[in-house]
């Protein structure tokens, strides 16, 4: 598998030298795998860190910004980052208003970020956390590490964010996120498998005319494989599951998210079949986001989020944000 | 000083014997780190080689620069070090046992055989406890435990450092093997459910590897 | 090869009727194939319109807004659009200032819009028209249809956007666009060949190990063919492309481009190669833009563009944008 | 009447015999579809049979519709609705080729050989000025003057129209054939420089298929 880098021992520290080349209003710490704002921290305001393994750009790198996360902590390609980072990261944006770790739920995720909030919590920084677990694809069960966390992520950081950014302090923010995580659920098919740098070849094999249906963000196979379907069905498989299992009684957020591989002209044309399913399953839609977000480095395929929305969540939404992958209002 | 079977006087447990486990295991994980990949690719995310390879080159390099003068130091000091340079699920849980296992050796210049093994199997328990996990779902616990009971029981029968980590060997080889038919209840590989059966589990296919390094640096006098 | 597509037939009118769903504040005709802002004809303003074929999106649908195009004619894939959704545009953003064609060099686009233009003007719309030919890779000689227009179509779409948006007549309009496509500069390469949803293959074939360099953006091979090369060779080489021939001799902006296909974690890693590579050769950046712009389909690759800039196209660049792709400040 | 060597009669070059080459021509471009992508994607982007189809369904669909009583105005009618629906270099230059030999059959309810071939000679002529191109180049123009010019020089030596444009069909696909050894100089293929020696030019190839038409027309009766 061919890839564009130099070698993979230096894929993301190359990448995060490239980020800091194209955006000055981030620093960014190259060594110690940090992506800050530049004015962090800010008064009073309650910061929030998140990562996780690269590979899933623009996330949360590309997230880190006015309106969102006050820091990212990029990890190896598909793993956790460690512990140091991310209290080096809460003691960079800490005001003193407290910090609130946003955590996608894996296992690796959970534990260092649990690590890193004891060794924060000892150097004096106010810590709360929220783990996301938005996949549908996985039962929440005893026989599995819970459901993993992917599309959701952007709407807990975007207006957990845009909270923060308002000034409210760290119980209702790590409140508010908690509760747009548990109104998110998401759905991923896989078209192809990933290639990563460290394997140089793709993940797992996916013969010609078929596709994996409930994937996760890591390259690993999705629940069930079956033959080649259209953007149609795609979209009425993973609007049923999320839909079905979310119940929304009210206007939703649609986040329909490229796994890194699929044409942009595809993924427009499979955001008029979730559409048309969330229509026809009498889902009214408020907003829609459609483009690569939570990545799977070059993976084809993508991922269907639903978010519930109120009046507040939809104010926080159009609120100013300035990241390097989502921006508007400044 | 107890003997082997063989004839094969058992080491002192001290820094030295630490150190040469160390070694050892850095070099097996370097060895095998492909094929850790491999494994993890099938039912994971195919980054546990290279995650431990990193982890253990960081951990041996920090050791070589610091003068750690007891073997629970120098665990203490891997399982650190692991913590902050392995990342994913590996390096908690790896990073813990270690140094749960070093605290437990407290501070003596050498320790027995004995100490070493209720040591190790604090450190194990401290992965369950922390991986909200037990042995049959499909983890590198299939190895540990099977391992860290292996060498109580021949501890207890008798055995002295050698056999009974040569005896830990073989359960862990064992322990590692069985985890071919499981089905995943923990880690990413319970995401696949039913699929994750017939492929063996990357973590305790590398646990047994650090296993078998205890056995060799007994050997290794 | 596996697409996210209902079939080859209808996947410009699907990814149009999904940008209409997300994007409220365009108009998109989907019979017609048309994506007009919402608030067109805007009073006083000269209209800008572009288009070509479809698969390099978000160009130029994603284009369309504030700031920059008032409307986008795609055609199908990789396939200029005809004459009557040019003039059909033109009629739509005409004010009375005139209007502005944004045109990629080739035959096809050129044909067609020289066509529409004679069907506009006969309907008393003004037209001017600047023919963009970024790509140094194709000498522009009596034995070639001309360099072709690559990722300069972004840089003069958003600076004469924004010079139209700031009322300034067509004429002047013209002149800066013209201005701006003669600073601009592109070089592509390709580590895999896209495929067409027509063909539903790869358009060539590159064998593992070789990567091609100077390719266009229709899935066309490159001008050459060579042994894989690091990031960094790779930035080299079409930063050295380009800067011979630009000889920039003051600050520019530079389009890290990706083709569709590769990573965003690569493309950012390219950055940092290019932004090495323009450092070693003096040529000081004053902005950067990384990301999937002017695409082709899935194809893995990118390209490196290089814009002349002064004090009036700097202020230009910064002032409010507002569309699918690009936006900042409003 | 003129009449074959073959002793068929000639046809009327009337409206009738320009919808039957549409006819024959649809489905020619049709059945060959994927054979002009196919050559496109060598030297150009793949879309030149998906246009051609296009096109020609929308042409046919189009004239069905309309009643057109002169081979002018039909002729005049394919050439706008091309350049309305090919889209492509191909739409604009077979749009103008038709439309202005459309225009120069004028008015008449049937014309002579001559007369279409005078036209189709002012047509190719435009493409040529439309396209900057010339013979040689490497484009439709290498099969559509060959098969001009040998109508003009059958109709010349006394042959009628079944043998005139027999020998335009055989000319156009020499032609065609013979695009293969030249380096392109125009469109999309002059990109490739050197690498677009050795492949047969889309556009002679499906210039070749309607000059077949007109021939295959005028025998169909
Ligand atoms: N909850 C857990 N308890 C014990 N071991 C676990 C648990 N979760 C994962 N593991 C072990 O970790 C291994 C995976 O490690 P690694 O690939 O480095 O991390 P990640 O899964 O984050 O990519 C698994 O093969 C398994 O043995
Ligand atoms: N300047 C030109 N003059 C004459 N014919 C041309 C010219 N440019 C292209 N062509 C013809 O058009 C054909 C390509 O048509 P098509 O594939 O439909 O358009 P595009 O190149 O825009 O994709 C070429 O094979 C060639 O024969
Ligand atoms: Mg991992
Ligand atoms: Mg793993
Ligand atoms: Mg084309
Ligand atoms: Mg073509």
């Amino acid at each position: 598998m061919k890839m564009l880098i130099n070698v993979p021992e230096t894929v993301v520290a190359d990448g995060l030298r490239g980020l800091a080349a194209a955006h000055p209003e981030l620093t960014v710490d190259v060594e110690n795998r940090l992506v800050v704002r530049r004015d962090a921290p800010v008064e009073g305001k309650v910061g929030l860190v998140s990562g996780g393994g690269s590979g899933h750009e623009p996330l949360h790198a590309g997230f880190v910004g006015r309106g969102m996360l006050d820091a990212a902590c990029p990890g190896e390609v598909f793993t956790s980052p460690v512990p140091d980072q991310m209290a080096r990261a809460a003691a960079a944006v800490d005001s003193g208003a407290g910090v609130l770790f946003v955590i996608k739920n894996y296992t690796g995720d959970v534990l260092n970020f649990d690590m890193a909030a004891e060794l924060a919590e000892d150097e004096g920084v106010q810590v709360a956390k929220v783990i996301v677990n938005d996949d549908v694809a996985v039962t929440d069960s005893l026989y599995t590490a819970g459901r993993r966390g992917t599309g959701g992520t952007l709407f807990v950081e975007r207006l957990a964010g845009a909270a923060a950014e308002e000034g409210a302090p760290l119980d209702r923010v790590a409140t508010l996120a908690h509760r747009v995580n548990d109104g998110c659920r998401s759905f991923g098919v896989a078209l192809s498998a990933c290639s990563t740098p460290a394997k140089g070849g793709p993940t797992f094999e996916l013969p010609p005319g078929q596709l994996e249906l409930g994937i996760g963000i890591h390259g690993e196979p999705g629940r069930e494989r079956r033959a080649m379907m259209t953007s149609g069905e795609i979209a009425d498989a993973a609007v049923d599951a999320v839909v079905t299992d979310l119940r929304p009684d009210g206007p939703v957020f649609v986040l329909v998210n490229g796994m890194g591989g699929t044409p942009l002209l595809e993924l427009y044309g499979f955001n008029a079949e979730v559409q048309r399913a969330l229509g026809e399953r009498g889902v009214p839609v408020v907003r829609t986001l459609v483009g690569n977000y939570v990545t799977s480095l070059d993976m084809a395929g993508a991922s269907v989020t639903v978010c519930r929305a109120d009046d507040e969540l939809l104010r926080l939404w159009d609120s100013p944000v300035r990241t390097a992958a989502l921006r508007w209002g400044c | 000083m107890n003997t082997s079977a063989s004839g094969t006087p058992d080491p002192a447990i001290d820094s030295a014997f630490v150190r040469r486990w160390l070694s050892l295991a850095t070099s097996a994980i370097e060895h095998k780190s492909s094929w850790l990949t491999e494994l993890d690719s099938a039912i994971g995310d195919a980054d546990h080689g290279t995650n431990m390879q990193r982890g253990f080159a960081a951990a041996s390099a920090a050791v070589e620069r610091e003068p750690s003068n007891t073997p629970g130091e120098v665990l203490t000091h891997v399982g650190r070090q692991l913590i902050s340079s392995v990342g994913g699920a590996a390096g908690p849980l790896y990073g813990t046992l270690l140094r749960r296992a070093g605290k437990a050796l407290g501070d003596q210049p050498a320790v027995t055989p004995e100490e070493l093994c209720v040591a190790l199997r604090s450190g194990v328990d401290s992965v369950a406890q922390l991986g909200r996990s037990e042995r049959g779902d499909k983890t590198m616990l299939d190895s540990l435990y099977p391992a860290v009971e292996a060498m109580e029981f021949a501890l207890s029968s008798g055995s002295g450092l050698l056999a009974a980590l040569a005896a830990a060997r073989t359960a862990a080889d064992e322990g590692a093997a069985a985890t071919v038919p499981i089905l995943a209840r923990r880690g990413r590989a319970s995401y696949l459910g039913e699929r994750s059966i017939g492929h063996q589990d990357p973590g305790a296919t590398s646990a047994a590897l650090l296993i078998a390094a205890f056995a060799e640096a007994a050997e290794a006098v």
